[in-house]
């Protein structure tokens, strides 16, 4: 089981090359097949997700959820993908159409690239990339000009306020997400994501890096615009932010792309603090799903019970009690390495 | 471990990118809407960084893509949409002065010209250098190490330029 | 220094947190309101011209469209109008029932203010938790008067009906678990410290501010004046009951959140005092089937409804209708502070200050 | 502060997550409805005896009837009864009136039709009915009475409809005219007493009706004063 899709892949590359094809371009196929198999994970995912966070909200709230269509409802999100595709795509008319048309398309790109480099099981990832770590900060970051593009291109006030808060709410939370993750780096030496799995064979970093997991935990709330800092949302106060004007698979594109950002994420966390995908007796790809998916109902979690963050609040919090908490913690690690060093323990 | 054919997929990728960056770039000049400008900016930038990708110079590129295109960018846009006229399609119209055409055509001849004779008269390797594994460790060598001074001075001067937006923005009371 | 522009924003009419149609236009620098312009009137549906073309008994049951969320309490306060118009004596135990059921409507109007600040502010589970225990409220209504949300169970001279059995036992279990409620918002909310970041010192109104604009009901206690007209002016038996008045001085939106959630307890204490002394007897008054007032009264008559003070003006001309019928909507001079709370504040402060200074649009447009 | 009140949030979220929910499962399992639930109003077309008390004490014109008078019967004979129920404002007041409770509210709460017209309940007068009617009541009433109050209702009805052709017979000025029909309007028993007494006795009725204008005037005077005092 452990080596199940590993030996898919080199299975895979060996009939293509005794097919006569060279090996540079079974690579390339290869590529390939790993990124629809990515991509169908991700719808996978997301039609699951959306259909658990509905029915987590609903416990919490001691509702039922969705349990109509399916055995508990599993297939509402089909039903509602149905509904959204079928119903009418509507571009106002003031909307500068070419943005407002390429904004959602721009989201949900940037949010898939980030698998590229997510170690989902041992030698499981698309590219092993040096700096996968870094790869995948600033691949988020882009985000950022997509919900930038939403909300301009939609001509509304509405939506500019969102995006424009939305922006600077994801450019202020970066800073302390890139340097909380800085501990980890500095223990593992690496910025390579298998690196920092592999380092994490004795004793995972929550455990090392605490302030960092919890500075890291709530930037990446922030980054992914969930509750509470859904701030380009804001449904009651923004009657929806920057996807206001969206409509049909649009806008469920945009839905699908913070979906596929929370996967994402909670699978960073689950690889740089929880220990990747190591874990005793099951196949290393099912301990990131079981880390990843735990990950995500915390996230649930502090949604369903907390209230929206006020924006400045929201900008001070970051930049005067996360950014420092964040440096600090660099130093911390830094000395406690250095104190490692000098007594000779590592 | 690529074999370098005469059109390889390397140079099939190179093209593409390069593409990119330039119609990008054309874009940043020849569109009427600032904003469009400013969106292929951003599209310039990814370009350079798959560039960087593309030799192997990893974290440059991703340095490019989070600085570049993810803040500087933005911050670019945010700083348009602030300044900007209400007619956002006529923006970015091309210059009437035929003051200012000379003076640019003159800047773009000579920086072309400099280009194309950096390139031809370069002495370029036969062959593919080895790729540095530890890109991040030497820069991280250079910038702590040799040039730690700089780094600081640099690192000192933005957080100037920082405290100088806040209280530009702020605004000084009047006691 | 630097100067943007002045630009405005239309919060509703249609809008997920005006409350229902209420339009604010708020006038904005960037994220800083300069002022919020109140437009009202999309919900206006002429109720005091309808009253002139009704009889006493017939308005009744539009009384309770005023305040379709404590919808006993508008009726109580028209029928006792009516009665003293009138002169009708009410049977004790109708009375009682009354205190009863209008106590209990005060409660299922704030529940709705608590959860409808909760989602306002983002914290939707706040709005289930909320919902669920005013569903029991409406239980009861549902068990006595036969609707569930306009129930029009108050009638002129006494009660429509006598209450049913399990009345009692549904009313006690409810207000044992009052406690239980408040400690789940206060746990769930109050003390949350996003939450008290967001309430604490937003849309302060001053003592003199809210005398000044007639502010009444919890958002003028919250102010710092203990003034409730069931102590002021105890109308039907409310001075046999012993109850407090709980008043902050803070004046802010945490104060006037605060204020409502205590007043579920001091709602409870009452329904506990109104069950325990409850008499035997009839539940209505014997009145004629045509009621007519001599010609030329009036008749000022004001309860302390969930929003505030709510009075019934009454003019007759002899005939079976009102001559002329004017309320006093508490919601409607409620918010005329809004812009005044507001100004100076970010834009999230205008959701909050709606919210918790708890308007029903059905009374302030009527 | 300093956190502890979220956690007590999260704890509070997490204690309901292993609640049991209260969602009730409506179109699979129907709701436990009070006793005294109204829900769709039902009319018994046997007990009525068309008084016409639910119309009156209606405030939204829900309920409307159509009557006839039947040659060899002294009581009005009920056509059908109408229920617009799209004006329902579901306040009981015509059930609490109704002096034969042949009005009531039943636990059907599913009131959502295709159309508007199927909103309308029509009840029409049942066949069986008049058969029974036919079979066992002999025509015993005096034919002379029932023939006069059948006058009487027909001349009820054209003062409703033309109050002052008729009351232009009985008073001369045309304010007078004004307020007896004003009066009759808002009061129908003053109606019935002169329909009656214009079948029986011209003279008097002319009477009678100069009678209740002075009051009327009387009254409006009082009332007048009133306001100015």
């Amino acid at each position: 089981m452990e080596h199940l899709f590993t030996n898919l892949a080199t299975a895979l590359t060996g009939w293509m090359i005794t097919l006569g094809l060279s090996p540079v371009w079974a690579d390339v196929i290869l590529l390939l097949v790993k990124w629809i198999i990515i991509i169908t994970i991700i719808t996978l995912n997301i039609i699951i997700l959306i259909w658990l966070e509905r029915k987590v909200s609903a416990f919490f709230q001691e509702r039922l959820g969705p349990n109509r269509l399916g055995p508990f409802g599993i297939f509402q999100t089909i039903a509602d993908a149905i509904k959204l595709l079928t119903k009418e795509d509507i571009v106002p008319s003031a909307a500068d159409k070419l943005i407002f048309k390429t904004a959602p398309m721009f989201f949900i790109v940037v949010a898939v690239m980030l698998y590229t480099v997510i170690p989902m099981g041992q030698g499981m990832e698309v590219i092993n990339l040096n700096i996968g770590l870094l790869f995948f900060i600033s691949m988020g970051s882009l985000s950022t000009i997509a919900l930038l593009m939403a909300g301009w291109g939609s001509d509304n006030k509405w939506s500019l306020m969102g995006a424009v808060r939305s922006v600077a709410q994801m450019i202020s939370y970066e800073i302390p997400l890139a340097f909380s993750l800085l501990g980890v780096v500095m223990i593992s030496g690496s910025l390579n994501l298998q690196d920092i799995v592999a380092a994490q064979d004795n004793i995972w970093f929550v455990i090392l890096q605490p302030i960092a997991f919890l500075t890291y935990f709530i930037a990446a709330t922030a980054e992914l615009n969930r509750g509470p800092f859904d701030m380009p949302e804001a449904e009651q106060e923004l009657t929806g932010g920057a996807y206001t004007e969206y409509t049909g698979m649009r806008w469920a594109l945009f839905f699908l792309a913070e979906y596929t950002n929370l996967v994402a994420v909670s699978a960073l966390m689950a690889t740089v603090f929880l220990g990747g995908w190591q874990g005793p007796w099951l196949p290393s790809w099912l301990w990131i799903i079981i880390k990843t998916y735990g990950v995500i109902l915390v996230f649930f979690w502090v949604k369903w019970t907390f209230p929206r963050i006020r924006m400045d609040h929201l900008m001070s919090f970051s930049w005067k009690v996360l950014v420092p908490v964040s440096l600090g913690n660099i130093l911390l690690t830094g000395a406690g390495i250095y104190f490692c060093q000098w007594m000779g323990w590592c | 471990m690529f074999e370098f054919s005469a059109f390889s997929l390397y140079d099939a990728a190179f093209l593409a990118i390069g593409g990119v960056t330039i119609l990008g770039a054309l874009g940043v000049v020849l569109f009427r809407n600032i904003i469009y400008s400013a969106l292929s900016l951003v599209f310039t930038m990814l370009g350079v960084a798959a560039i960087y990708f593309q030799l192997n110079a990893g974290f440059l590129g991703a340095i490019q893509i989070l600085v570049y295109a993810g803040a500087i960018s933005v911050l670019i846009i945010f700083a348009v949409m602030l300044l900007m006229n209400k007619e956002a399609r006529r923006t970015n119209l091309p210059t009437t002065r035929t003051k200012a055409w000379f003076a640019g055509g003159t800047i773009t001849v000579m920086m072309l010209a400099s280009i194309i004779a950096a390139v031809g008269f370069s002495e370029w390797p036969k062959t593919a250098l080895q790729g540095v594994d530890n890109s991040v460790g030497m820069l991280a060598e250079l910038m702590l190490g040799d040039y730690v001074i700089a780094f600081e001075a640099a690192a000192i001067l933005l957080l100037v330029a920082v405290i100088g937006a806040i209280i530009l923005a702020k605004g000084v009371e009047n006691k | 220094m630097m100067q943007s522009d002045i630009y405005n924003v239309n919060v509703g009419p249609i809008h997920p947190s005006t409350h229902g149609g209420l339009h604010a236009e708020a006038v904005m620098d960037g994220e800083i309101i300069q002022d919020v312009i109140v437009h009202l009137g999309y919900v206006h549906r002429s109720v005091e011209k309808i009253a002139e073309s009704k009889t006493y008994q017939q308005f009744v049951p539009y009384t309770a469209r005023l305040d379709y969320l404590a919808t006993n309490l508008p009726v109580l306060g028209y029928c006792q109008a009516v009665e003293k118009l009138l002169g009708i004596e009410v049977p004790e135990r109708a009375e009682y029932i009354r205190i009863i059921m209008a106590e209990l409507s005060r409660i299922a109007s704030h529940q709705i203010a608590i959860s409808a600040t909760g989602i306002d502010l983002g914290a939707t589970t706040g709005l289930m938790y909320g919902m669920r225990d005013r569903e029991r409220i409406m239980n009861i209504f549902e068990m006595t008067g036969g609707q569930r949300l306009l129930s029009s169970y108050i009638r002129i001279g006494g009660v429509g009906a006598d209450i049913p059995d399990e009345f009692i036992p549904a009313v006690q279990s409810f207000v044992n678990d009052i406690p239980k409620m408040m400690d789940e918002y206060n746990g769930l909310m109050t003390g949350n410290e996003i939450w008290e970041a967001r309430m604490k010192g937003v849309g302060i109104l001053s003592k003199e501010d809210a005398v000044k604009y007639g502010v009444t009901g919890p958002n003028l206690r919250a102010s710092g004046i203990a003034y409730d007209i069931r102590k002021a002016e105890p109308y039907g038996i409310y001075d046999r009951f012993d109850f407090d008045i709980p008043a902050r001085s803070g004046g802010d939106s945490l104060d006037r959140w605060n204020i409502r959630i205590e007043e579920l307890g001091e709602s409870g204490r009452i329904i506990q005092q109104a069950l325990d002394n409850l008499p035997e007897g009839e539940v209505k008054a014997k009145i004629p089937k045509v009621l007519k007032a001599e010609a030329g009264t009036e008749v000022y008559h004001r309860i302390e409804s969930a929003k505030g003070e709510l009075g019934y003006y009454i003019v007759s001309d002899g005939g079976n209708k009102p001559y002329r019928l004017h309320v006093r909507a508490p919601s409607f001079i409620n918010l005329m502070v809004l812009p005044l709370v507001c100004r100076g504040g970010v834009f999230q402060d205008l959701i909050t200050n709606i919210a918790t200074l708890d308007p029903i649009l059905g009374e302030s447009d009527r | 502060m300093n956190g502890q009140g979220l956690i007590k949030g999260l704890g509070i979220t997490l204690k309901h997550f292993f609640q049991k929910e209260i969602t009730e499962q409506y179109p699979d399992v129907m709701p436990e409805l009070a006793t005294r639930f109204r829900g769709c109003l039902q009319f018994e077309f046997e007990k009525c005896i068309a008084c016409g008390i639910c119309v009156n004490s209606c405030p939204n014109n829900v309920l409307s009837f159509e009557t006839e008078k039947s040659e060899n019967s002294k009581k009005k004979k009920l056509l059908s009864y109408t229920i617009d129920f799209q004006y329902c404002m579901f306040c009981n007041l015509c059930v609490e009136g109704c002096p034969k409770d042949c009005l009531h509210f039943d636990h059907d709460f599913e009131l959502s039709t295709f159309s508007r017209d199927d909103i309308k309940r029509v009840y029409l007068r049942p066949a069986e009915m008049d058969e029974e009617k036919e079979a066992d009541a002999a025509p015993v009433q005096d034919e002379q009475e029932s023939k006069e109050q059948k006058q009487i209702d027909a001349m009820l009805k054209a003062l409703q409809k033309n109050p002052q052709k008729i009351l232009a017979k009985m008073l001369e000025q045309e304010e007078d005219i004004g307020i007896l029909s004003e009066l009759m309007q808002s009061n129908e028993k003053t109606a019935g007493k002169i329909a009656e007494l214009l079948v029986k006795d011209k003279e008097k009725a002319a009477k009678v009706a100069a009678g209740f204008v002075t009051k009327e005037k009387k009254n409006r005077l009082q009332a007048e004063k009133g306001g100015e005092e």
